[in-house]
Parts: structure tokens; sequence; C-alpha cells
């Protein structure tokens, strides 16, 4: 008989290297037409960093994502960054683009400001334009002003910039410091049906709820979690490497080794939970790697919901979970037997 | 892929000849899900030449004849799937070629190909075992046929001797519209392999609400598929009943031969063959009735 | 040599491979056609996804030679000119799509599934993905993807919503 | 969607053209795409938005992935260039008494072998350097690359890795990695140690938290150890220039890093060393470190020709790494009411043949394994150690998804004891903003109470559960 359990589980999960230095550089150019060009030295690999990347860089100038154009992942020519690893993306090499565009509007600022009769700080960019602070109407068009920094001022705007998470070194006694920036937070909740007679899991639904500070892109955040989800339930119920005791492996190949297919995936939904890190660019903090951290435990703690056994091995394939139930059904047996 | 000759056959016949002609290191090609992946990875010295039979002409039809249910052997997993026969006649047959690795793969895969790999695990093995199949292979002496039971030998191995071809499979008129049910247990939902495969199928005496003709047929479990004999033996004639269900689930169980390997453990599979033959069997009831509910 | 004369994306080609050449080789080496990834080379990941005589195939298990004569449609046959096939505009516009390697597989499973299946349910268009692993996503903005074009086509005047 | 025509260009008709008679040994000459590539630029809505932040901006790379445009390095092609493959021992654990590459030297297609003696300075790794590019005399994983081969066409490559026979003394392989923790030799990874790292988190005094607690629960975990599966497989690509630089185009997740690991074994100067990144199809943290790199451009040297270097799905799964499994011994003291008082844990991470990630594995896994709970009584060690398998690194999650594993599940079996809700058992003891972590940082911006209330409303949560027959 099919038999539905619910499981929830928590965690914490923290940006960037521990304790060790991850810095990140950029360099930004605003162009002559009003868009810019984002160097970068981190790599895009599936995330969608780089459109994150043109998201704060746009934001920071005023602009649209579809203005930055972002040039990447090539030692001659973008700055250092320490890459695309430890969920960091969106917070140090976001916090170094944004920094570089603030850099490069300053000086789009300081070419303003006589054009406008004011200073350069009671100048705000917005909607592609650099205008005078509470008087919107007074506004230079951000294309514009680049030009004249160029042809008039001689003075391009470019800007770079580089960032490091602030962290404190761990007494390495005790352990006791500061490895990490900041840290996000999220809750998965699983529903299972396990099949008693053959301890077949399946995977009904899992709801997310993930903190990522602001979500730069909430369609790329929901993507994050929905793949982490997937790996998450591969991890929890069939994704393991097996060895030989001669330590060769006995499964290297995707007939052998189990991940998930589109059958396998339960139906997600994702809520981003409201949260702002001050620290963070535009209060982001970062989303990676975390959506996979909860995915097993809760899984497993629906498994015990459902037919009340623990599995403490992952991953709780049909045969464990159905070793288990057998286990505890001829423990109740004597302890019927026994009474 | 190493180096090999390739050659297109015009129709069984030539594919014959050509084996003949080139001896015991040539290999048929037909869908190429087995054998390509096979070539690819093995250790083993590759083919000289390679007989396509993809698209051999006359192997790819699937009629009623006097006989029962002609197959040739290069209809596709899905052409299994998408034939109004079967969906009338054989629902089980549908789900088996279902269960076999993807669209794609079931595309291009045929039942010839799958029935010739003689793996264990054989999705279209128990089945068209359990419906008391007929094989019919092509030589260069002419045609023999055999139950498919007998055609499968051992793991990786059949009756095929290297110059003969499998070129139909034939469902007895006896076993056309038989109440049957296939279930499969593998490590995940899509693309599995099975840990093991059950097929049960009866006629239904309704005047003595009996079994009457029971096959179960169990795959992955032994060095073929095989029949539940002494399920099959127990039910035969026996009352229909939950209890009786559960009994030749237990028997098939005794009946099988399961091994440990990396995927599962033999004691596992042994109370898998136990539930699923129920189960199979509860679900051929389940057609049954339906079915009789729609004569009526 | 195998001397192969198909259709591919609509136009005539020829070529003369090792008897030994899968389709895949064959479009990815000989035709320049590389939208069709190797990712596993055994058919376990449906990367290599094309579609020959309307059925979507592992073009990684399929010789050169059994193309012969055969109609073959690639990724880079789904667009044209002025528009996007509405699948690939979906699957943009929904963010289906991560690292991409598995997409242009995934799509021709999808147009496959579409061209025989017009209104699939959720359990059809899953049915017709697991043959296309995919890493990043969970599946889940594709199977969104496809739902929208199958809406779309089906009710044109739902489309602006979606 | 709402489209804007930004610009439209004409594109002619491809050629075409037929493409006779080619050989395996010769390519053929480029083939057009058969359909133009659409040059219309549709920009969607969301990507002209402004302001930008929290817009659902679409991925310009999406575009071109479903259109099959973007290239990944197996669609790269140079002039000239050549094949590399990589004999893997298929030992776990030997001495390398000799490789005899002459048979492989001599096929016809062949045009360069190297081994570990080629390369110029045999070690990396992010910490300890105790990778060699190519084993050159101890093999440690199954999965070492021995020799390498650079040939006109990867199946000759193939064909040749055949060929070369290596000579082993096989050793007796530790897989178990508490057998490792216990061995006193340290012979498995000579001179280093079997624990290679070890890490320990000391917060308050956690004999007087068990002291004060009325519950005291125990528990043991295990972890398996899991690859990334990357839809692509690993892969680089070298070219020097005559000016004695070499540009390997690469999916490498971290070309920094890469481009340092790269110049050190080649014993280069960095400025010599040019990596691109193309775009990487999937990471996971298994592309964050060289694999194939230093072989194909001492091969590409040694050849004066482009040499490129895809790893097959097996090798994926050997020579690349993977997930630490993890041991993982729970004991925590709860009250009555289920507030946690003291916690006490231990983690044995299986940290395979080398060091790889393992160091930040293990301070991330020893940090996190607490949960995120405010726990003032706290004791975390933590272990790595040597075996003689796929080594384990960066993955998803540096640890977090098994300590995750072991804390939650811990957590709901004292909440089945204690008889308090799942989820009200967490909300009783969740960080909160200012609260100290396990090494007394004092957190901000948190949001886990949130998230729990959040998920259990969208999930529709009750306390009385729902574990029914379905």
């Amino acid at each position: 008989m099919k038999r539905r359990g619910r499981g929830i589980a928590c965690m914490w999960y923290p940006i960037g290297f521990t304790v060790a230095a991850n810095p990140s550089a950029a360099v930004v150019k605003v162009n002559e037409d009003g868009t810019a060009t984002l160097l970068t030295g981190t790599v895009e690999t599936g995330q969608g960093s780089l459109t994150v990347l043109a998201q704060i860089v746009a934001q920071e100038l005023g602009i649209a994502t579809d203005d930055v154009h972002v040039v990447s992942a090539d030692t001659d020519t973008t700055p250092m960054d320490t890459g695309a690893i430890a969920s960091r993306t969106t917070y140090v090499t976001g916090n170094a683009s944004r920094l570089a565009a603030e850099k490069a509007k300053a000086i789009l600022f300081e070419v303003a400001a006589p054009l406008l009769g004011v200073k350069p700080s009671q100048l705000e960019v917005a909607d592609h334009k650099v205008q005078v602070l509470g008087f919107p109407q007074r506004s230079l068009h951000i294309g514009d002003v680049s030009e004249h920094a160029k042809s008039v001022n001689g003075q391009p705007p470019i800007g770079s910039a580089s960032f490091n998470p602030a962290t404190v070194a761990l007494d390495p006694e005790t352990g006791q410091g500061k490895p990490f920036a900041t840290y996000v937070y999220a809750t998965q909740i699983a529903e299972v049906d396990v099949d008693d007679e053959t301890g077949e899991v399946e995977v009904l639904r899992i709801v997310a709820s993930h903190d990522c500070g602001t979500p730069i892109n909430p369609m790329l955040v929901e993507g994050q979690v929905e793949g982490g989800i997937s790996m998450g339930v591969g991890f929890a119920l069939e994704e393991e490497i097996l060895f030989t005791p001669d330590g060769r492996q006995i499964n290297p190949n995707l007939t052998n080794y189990i991940m998930p297919t589109s059958l396998d995936m339960p139906k997600i939904e994702v809520d981003i939970v409201d949260s702002y890190d001050p620290t963070g660019p535009f209060g982001a903090k970062g989303v990676g790697e975390p959506t996979c951290v909860s995915t097993a435990a809760a899984i497993l703690n629906a498994i015990h919901d459902a037919v009340g056994v623990r599995v403490t091995t992952l991953p709780a394939t049909a045969e464990r979970v159905y070793a288990a139930i057998k286990a505890k059904r001829a423990q109740e047996a004597k302890l019927i037997t026994a009474g | 892929m190493k180096a090999f000759e390739f050659v297109a056959a015009k129709d069984a016949q030539h594919a014959v000849a050509l084996l003949a002609q080139h001896g015991p290191t040539s290999k048929v090609l037909a869908g190429g899900t087995d054998l390509l992946a096979d070539l690819k990875f093995s250790s083993h010295a590759p083919p000289s030449v390679v007989v396509d039979i993809s698209r051999a002409a006359g192997l790819n039809e699937l009629k009623m004849t006097e006989e029962g249910l002609s197959i040739g052997a290069l209809v596709t997993h899905t052409q299994i799937m998408q034939s109004p026969i079967m969906r009338d006649q054989f629902p089980a047959l549908i789900e088996a070629a279902h269960t076999i690795g993807a669209v794609q793969t079931r595309n291009l895969g045929t039942l010839g190909g799958n029935l010739v790999t003689a793996v264990p695990s054989v999705d279209s093995g128990p089945t068209l075992v359990a419906l008391d199949a007929i094989v019919t292979v092509l030589g260069p002496s002419g045609r023999r046929s055999m139950p498919l039971a007998e055609f499968f030998v051992g793991p990786r191995k059949t009756a095929l001797r290297h110059d003969e071809l499998l070129v139909e499979i034939l469902i007895p008129k006896a076993s056309v519209g038989k109440p049957t049910a296939f279930l499969k247990f593998g490590l995940r939902k899509g693309q599995a392999l099975a840990l093991v495969n059950v097929a049960g199928s009866f006629w239904v005496d309704w005047g003595k609400q009996a079994f009457v003709a029971p096959r179960v047929a169990l795959g992955a479990v032994a060095p073929k598929v095989i029949h539940a004999t002494s399920a099959e033996a127990y039910l035969d004639g026996r009352a229909i009943s939950p209890e009786a269900m559960v009994e030749a689930g237990r028997l098939a169980a005794g009946d099988a031969k399961p091994i440990t390997d990396f995927r599962a453990s033999a004691e596992y599979r042994r109370d898998l063959i136990a539930v699923l033959t129920k189960r199979a069997l509860e679900g051929a009831y389940e057609l049954a009735k339906a079915k009789r509910a729609e004569q009526k | 040599m195998a001397t192969v004369t198909m259709t591919v994306n609509g136009e005539k080609r020829t070529a003369s491979v090792p008897p030994e050449t899968t389709l895949l080789k064959l479009l990815r080496e000989e035709l320049n056609l590389t939208g069709a990834k190797l990712g596993c080379d055994v058919g376990d990941c449906g990367a290599c996804t094309v579609i020959v005589d309307g059925k979507s195939v592992n073009s990684c298990l399929m010789l050169a030679g059994q193309a012969d004569g055969r109609d073959i449609l690639t990724i880079e046959g789904l667009a044209t000119v002025e528009h996007l096939h509405p699948i690939q505009q979906l699957f943009e516009e929904k963010g289906s799509l991560q690292c991409g390697f598995c997409g242009p597989g995934v799509i021709m499973s999808a147009k496959a599934l579409l061209d025989e299946n017009p209104d699939p349910s959720d359990y059809e268009i899953r049915d017709a993905l697991a043959g296309n692993l995919c890493r990043c996503t969970g599946y889940t903005k594709m199977i969104e993807a496809i739902q929208a074009v199958a809406q779309a086509k089906n009710n044109p005047a739902a489309r602006k919503s979606a | 969607m709402d489209t804007k025509t930004k610009n439209q260009k004409a594109v002619k008709d491809a050629p075409a053209a037929t493409l006779e008679s080619t050989a395996e040994m010769l390519r053929a000459p480029a083939a057009a795409p058969l359909v133009p590539m659409p040059l219309e630029v549709l920009v969607p809505e969301a990507r002209q938005q402004t302001p930008a932040v929290r817009q659902r901006a679409q991925r310009p790379d999406c575009r071109l992935h479903g259109l099959g445009q973007t290239k990944y390095i197996d669609d790269m092609y140079l002039p000239g260039m050549l094949y590399a493959k990589i004999k893997r021992a298929g030992v776990a654990s030997a001495k390398i008494i000799s490789i005899d590459t002459s048979e492989a030297e001599a096929m016809p297609g062949v045009v360069a072998v190297i081994t570990g003696k080629d390369v110029p300075c045999n070690t990396f790794g992010p910490s300890l350097k105790d990778q060699p590019v190519l084993a050159d005399s101890r093999v440690f994983h199954a999965g070492d690359g021995v020799a390498a081969v650079a040939a006109i066409t990867e199946q000759i490559a193939a064909d040749a890795v055949e060929k070369i026979k290596v000579e082993y003394e096989i050793l007796r392989p530790v897989v178990d990695p508490l057998e490792s923790l216990q061995l006193e030799t340290p012979g498995l990874h000579a001179p280093n140690p079997n624990i290679y790292g070890r890490k320990i988190i000391k917060k308050g005094d956690i004999e007087k938290g068990f002291a004060e607690s009325d519950h005291i629960f125990e528990a043991s975990f295990r972890t398996q150890m899991v690859e990334h599966v990357p839809l692509e497989p690993h892969a680089s690509l070298a070219t020097w220039d005559a000016n004695g630089r070499v540009t390997i185009y690469s999916t490498l997740g971290r070309i920094t890093l890469g481009r340092a690991d790269v110049a050190r074994t080649l014993a280069m100067p960095m400025s010599r060393v040019r990596i691109i990144a193309t775009i990487v199809g999937g990471n996971f943290g298994g592309k964050n470190e060289i694999t194939t790199e230093p072989v194909v451009a001492l091969l590409a040297k040694k050849t004066g020709r482009p040499v490129k270097c895809t790893f097959t799905r097996p090798e994926e799964f050997i020579s690349s790494t993977t997930r630490h499994p993890l041991i993982m011994d729970y004991k925590t003291g709860v009250t009555r009411q289920g507030r946690i008082l003291a916690r006490k844990i231990r983690l044995v991470l299986d940290g395979g043949a080398y060091c790889s990630w393992s160091e930040t594995t293990l301070g991330k896994a020893c940090i996190l394994s607490a949960g995120p709970y405010n726990i003032d009584n706290l004791l975390a060690e933590a272990y790595v150690v040597y075996t003689n398998k796929t080594m384990t690194g960066a993955m998803r999650g540096f640890g977090a998804p098994q300590v995750c594993f072991a804390y939650e599940s811990h957590m709901d079996d004292m909440a089945k004891a204690l008889n308090i809700d799942p989820l009200e058992m967490r909300l009783r003891n969740v960080l909160e903003e200012g609260s100290l972590s396990p090494t007394s940082q004092k957190l901000h911006s948190v949001v886990i109470k949130e998230s729990l209330i959040q998920a259990a409303e969208r999930f529709g949560w009750n306390a009385n559960g729902n574990g029914a027959a379905a």
C-alpha cells in the first residue's frame, strides 16, 4: 500500500570562502550611447550569473539589463575573479561590479554637475538619465553625459573596483571567529508516497522557501532552486558511486549511475523569503549551492512520517527503505509475541 | 568506435546471405540502441562487418493472421505503443514497451533487437513468454520456430545461430486478448533497468471463478526470462482469490534464482517478485473483469 | 567509406565517412551542425537528440549509413530568419535553459512530442523528456515552457498572457 | 511576451554545397549552417526595464542555447587540431614500475605521447599540492592518468592509449575512511599523514550542557559519494603562439586558479598563459580545478599543433572530483520542551585520493554541522582522510547537504520522542537576528523563522500530521 508522509528540513549556508580571501574585481565602462560594458573574470557555468551581474550594473547606472554587455572569463582581458564557486558570484562579484559601476557613475556626475548647474552630490541616475535629486525634469541622457565626458572633458567614464568578503580568522583551538561575511537560510518541505510493500518512494511535491537576500532576478533564483532540488532528490534516493573492494568504480556511466529524469521529479513550488542584506549588492546574498542542501533531509523525514522508519544511510534506495520497513515489522512482531 | 564495414540488407533473405558470406565476425544491426552502445565501450574486438537490417523489407509489420498476432522483428517499441491492435488485445505489451529506455530509444529500438539481446532483464520478455509467444528465425536452410521461452538460453545467449536472423514473433491465437499485466520495478521511473519484471496472465472460468491457463513469467531474476512453474501449477484451475494471488507470489519467488549485484540483493529481488506477481495477477484480473463488463 | 545522402533541415547533403561514423559525428564534424551534443555517447543523456523521419532519436546510436536517404531535422533547422521556433521562444522567455548543453536535445524532444500530440498532459511531457537528462533545471521550467507552447497553439488568444 | 524589433538584417541564402569523399584522416571543409541563424534582434520586455534589479530578465545566452549556437569546447575546432586521450591507471593503488609507450608512438596517426616525466612540475591542488597531472611513480586511485596521446583523430588516440603498457606493483587499496582513520602508518599517501585535515569548533561547556539536559539523543548517519554530472564533460583545447604563449580554452569555472595551476605545472610565467573559459555546460563544483589543461598544453607544445581533450562520460566519473561521503555521529542534549542545550558532533570525511577542495569542505561541514540553531554548548570535530578512491572535492554545498541530512533527521527523531511537532521543534531553536553562530559570529539578516513559516503556510502544514494512507 502507498503511504503518504511529509517532512520538513531547514538549513543555513554561507556565502564565499571560509575565512580565506576570495576577491573579485570588475571594470565597468559607460559607452557613449548610454550602454555599458562590464568586464568580469567570473565564468558563466549555467547559473545566469552574467545576467545577474548585468542587472546589478544596470541598476547602479539607471539603465536596463539589455544595455549592459558582459565580457567574461578571459585571463588576458578580464580582471581577477575567484570564480564560480561557493555561491559567491552575486555577492562578491556583484559587489565588485556595483562598486565599479559606482566609480564610473561618479565620473558621469562630475561631468554632468556643471552642465546641470548643481553639485555632483545632488545627482542621481534613473531611467537612462542623470538627473537632479528632487528635480527629475532637470536631466541629461546618460549617453550624452558619457559622450561629453569623453570628447569634452577627456575623461571616459570607466570604473574599476574589487571586493572581498569581510571575515575574521578562526581560532585554531576553538574554531571561534567570523568565517563568512553572510549566510542564507531556507526551508524545504517534501511530500512523498512510500510503497510499504516495495520501499519505493515517490516524491510528489516539494515546497521550498529560500532566502537569497534581494532576488536580483527572481526567475533565475527559481531556476537555481528547482535545479538544486533535482540534485537533492538524486542525493536522497538514487545517486551513488559504487566501488569494488579493490577500489574501482562499478557504475561510471549514466546507465547505472541513477540520477533523476523528468519522470522522477516532483512538483516544485518556490517561494523567495523577503530579506535584505545591507552588505550585499542591492541587498543580495546568493543562492547557488543552498538550494540542494535541505532536500534530502526533507525527503527522509517525509519517509519517516509515512512509514515510521528512519533511514540513516543515503541514498535511501527502495531496497534500504524496504529493509527498514521489514526490520520494523519484525521488531513489532517480536514485541507482540513477547507481550 | 573501431572500424568495421557496413552493409545494408534489402530483406531478411539478403541479411541471412550476408551473414553467411561474412562469417561469425559479422554482426546484425537493427535499432542499434544496444549494439552501438556496446561497440563504443566494449573491450572486445569490433565486428568485421555490420549487417544493417534496420530497413530490411517485410520485417516491420504488425498484423493479425490466422495463427495469431504476427509482429515483425523490426517493429519498434513505439510502433507497439501506438498500435490499435495492441491497445485492444495486449495492453501489457504496451506497458512493457513503455518501460523500455526513453522515447528516443523506443523510436529506434526494435522488438526483435530487444529479444535478441537476451539480457535477463529484457523488458519485452516476460509478457511475451506469459503469452506463449513463438519466435521464427530464418537461416540458410530456411525458417524454424520455437517458443520464446526456449529461444532464451542464458544471459545474453539465444538459440539463434550466427547465420540466422530473428524475423517474427507470433502471439498464438489462443493467447489473443488474454488478460495480462506487466509490472517492472526499476531504480527510477525514467529510463530504468529492471530489478525485477513480472508478467501475469490467465483466462477466467467465470462459472467456477477459477484461473485458466495461468502464466507467470519473471525477468531479471534468473539467467533468462522464466516461467514461474510452481506458481503456474498452483494457480491452474484454482478459485480466484486474493489469498491465491499472494500464495502464487510466494511460490514465484521460490521459482526465481535472483543474484545479488550492485543494483539489488537477491533477497530483495525475491521479495519484490512476490509483491509484483501478486499485483500482476490482480492487474490481469481487473482487466478480465473490465473486458467482461464491456462485452456485456 | 560510406557515402550518405540525406535531407538535412530541408536541403540535400552528401558526405562520405568511415562506416563506423555515427549520425551525430557526421552532423557535427562533416556538416558543422554542432547543435546536437555528445554527452554520453551511449543513448543515456539525450543531448544528441535529432528528428529522423519525424521521430526523435539519439543520433549517437545511429550509424551514418542508416541515415542514408532519410529526412533529418536538427536544432539548427527549427528557427527561420524571421522567427524563433515557438519552443525556442518560450524556452527563452521562461528561462528554461541554464547551462544549455542539454537544450538542443530537449527542444528536439519537445518538438517531436508536440508534432504528435499538440495538447500533452504534464505526465506526457515528462515522459517525452525522460530521455533527456538535465542537471541544472530540475526540468521544471522546461515543462512550463512546453505547456505554454501547447496552450498558445491551441488557444492563440491566450498567447499574450502566457 | 512583447518583443520589439531593434534591428533587422537581410540574410543571404546559405550555399547548398555538397560534400564528397571525406577521409577519416582529412577533415572536410566546414559546411555552412543549413538554415541561416535569425538575426532579427528581439529584446524581451524584462530586459528593457528600469530599474533592472528584481526584473525577471531573460538571459541572452538562453537564446543561443536554444538555437544550438552556443559553442562549447567540444564544438570548437582549430586548423590542424589534434585529439588527446589519457591512459587511466585502472588500479586503485600501485607503484608504477615502468611505462612503455613505444607501440603507441609507432602507430600511424599518433603525433605525440607524454607521461608524468614530461610534466615540468607534476603537482597541483587548491590547498595541498598532492595531485599529479599524470601519475609518474605512484597511483593513488583508479582514475589517475598515467600517459597521454595526441593523434589526428579521437579514435586513433583511444586506440593508442590501449597500446600503452604500464607495469605496476599493485598495493592493497584502502577504501574505507574509518580504516584510514585508524591506520597507524602514514603509508596511504606518504609523506602526508592519512588524516590530512582536521577542524574543531568549541563553544560553551559541552559537559555542563549535557548535564543540564532532560534527554540525550544519539544518532549516526552516513552519506555516499556523488558525481556532479554536468551534461558537458570536462574539456580543454590548447594552442601556442610563436612568442611562447599558450592559450587554453577550458571548462574551468575558476580561470584565475586555473591559470596559476597551469603556469605552475608548466613551470612558466603566468603572463604566458591565457585561459579562456567558454560557456560551461554545468559545473556544480566539479569544474573548479584543472584536469586536462596541462596535458593539452604539453601535447600542443610537443606537436606544435592545437590539441583538444574531452572527457568521456566514464572519465567524468572516475577522473574528476566527487562529493565527500561523510560519517556523522551526533549527540544532542535537550530540555523537555525541546530546547537544545548541548551538541557533540564527529564528522569523518572520505577525502579520496587527493586533497582537492577537502579543506574547504571540512571547514564548512564542521561549522554548519550544528544546524541553523542556537546551541550554547557545542563541540564539533571533523577529520578528512585519504582513501584510494576517486578524489572528492568541491560539490554544490561543500559538506552542507550531508550534515543537513544528519542534523535534520536527528531533529525529527527528537521531536517525535518529545512529542513536539517538527515545525514547532525547529521554531523553538532556530537562529534569530543577532544570534551567535557556532563560531560566535553575530549573525545579521537572519530569516530562517520566516522561511519556516512561509514554507509551512504554502505547504499547508498542520500540527496533526498526515501520515495516513494515500
